[in-house]
């Protein structure tokens, strides 16, 4: 299985914080089309897998988690 | 060192006091110059006035990038002792958000690592801000800075 | 406003603490930011160690430079809160002997202004150090910076 | 009277922190070389009247404090 997440405003636009997909070898674009249903990515989409930064060329394997989210805004004004 | 996330309000200054004074005597006296930087959370004003703050985070990816922010520090310059906290939850104006510190030999040095704290925290952390208004309103903060670095 | 010298050792937390606190809900909430310098006595190594330090200064122009910068810099950045302390007399390793620090709504004024705060000191007000070393020996510190900037 | 103050390496060198001199209008130069029977000036020699900086061409009158002394090493590491 591969784990995928959503956080921030892409979970709230999504309705929904984390899904499952069956095992194949793929990337992270693919998994983003997989667990969107091909919704187009929104400018400045950030991705991780095993929580790090990867690029959406990046390959994703059985047992990953894959999480997508917006740009982060934490830290100090 | 220091690193990790507060899920409740906490005072930057005790922690600050803890973290200066476990260096140990000797570790201190080589010490000549420490940077800390505070950053708390602002209310705006008028209608758009924030009175309250929601802030997400990714649990496990949050604390490994704080990890790896303050070992790169350490590497990059020769750090004595470091600070880097994040608060999460549902924090008020005024309250503490991040306290980044370092302690080194001299001023230049805690300057730049203090200030590299601060900045790849803000853009590589995977915190998200959402901000509820006095108006009744709530938006997530939008990024005006690259998202990496 | 916390401005002035110290004869004694003091603790700089517990000083940022007031600090921050005297500033009240209103000016607090307003502050995003704040950047805070100590400087300590390093002691060095070997036979050249430094066993203690006298900080001479010259009373009255010292306090009027370090009003005159306090000022200078809440012209130059929207300050809110300020502390400038030095420590006059005999100072042992480890000691504070300044402390610079500023509250503003954004990093960067912070980190600017305390930066100029810390530069200002050491180029302008009229403090100078003596060391006393391990080996019995003891010379006044040389300028290595030019003295006014 | 002119008040004249040395600091730091400069009083131990004169081996002296204060002297009064009678009072005529002057400068500061003329004021160090009174106070120091003429000795030269030390390279990076800083200069006050009243409590502030001075250049060594700055008038001196009556009622005035002149202060030399060495480049100032307060603040941090």
């Amino acid at each position: 299985m591969i784990t995928v997440r959503f956080f921030a405003g892409l979970r709230e636009q999504l309705g929904r914080d984390t899904l499952e997909l069956p095992a194949t070898d793929t990337c992270v674009r693919e998994v983003w089309e997989r667990a969107t249903d091909g919704m187009p990515m929104p400018t400045h989409l950030l991705a991780s897998v095993n929580l790090e930064y990867a690029d959406f060329d990046a390959p994703v394997a059985d047992g990953d988690e894959v999480a997508f989210f917006p740009p982060v805004t934490g830290g100090a004004a | 060192m220091i690193v990790g996330l507060r899920e409740a309000a906490f005072e930057p200054w005790p922690l600050l006091a803890e973290a200066a004074q476990t260096m140990g005597a000797d570790e201190r006296a080589g010490c000549g110059a420490s940077d800390v930087f505070v950053g708390t959370m602002r209310a705006g004003t008028g209608s758009t006035r924030i009175v309250r703050l929601q802030l997400e985070h990714y649990p496990g990816m949050t604390e490994r990038t704080l990890a790896r922010i303050a070992a790169d520090t350490c590497a990059r310059w020769p750090i004595r002792q470091l600070v880097l906290v994040h608060r999460v939850g549902e924090a008020l104006p005024g309250e503490t958000l991040i306290v980044a510190a370092v302690w080194s030999a001299h001023r230049d040095a805690v300057f730049a690592a203090c200030r590299h704290l601060v900045e790849a925290v803000k853009h590589q952390a995977p915190f998200w801000k959402r901000e509820f208004r006095a108006d009744g309103t709530a938006a997530w903060v939008a990024a005006n800075t690259p998202a990496r670095m």
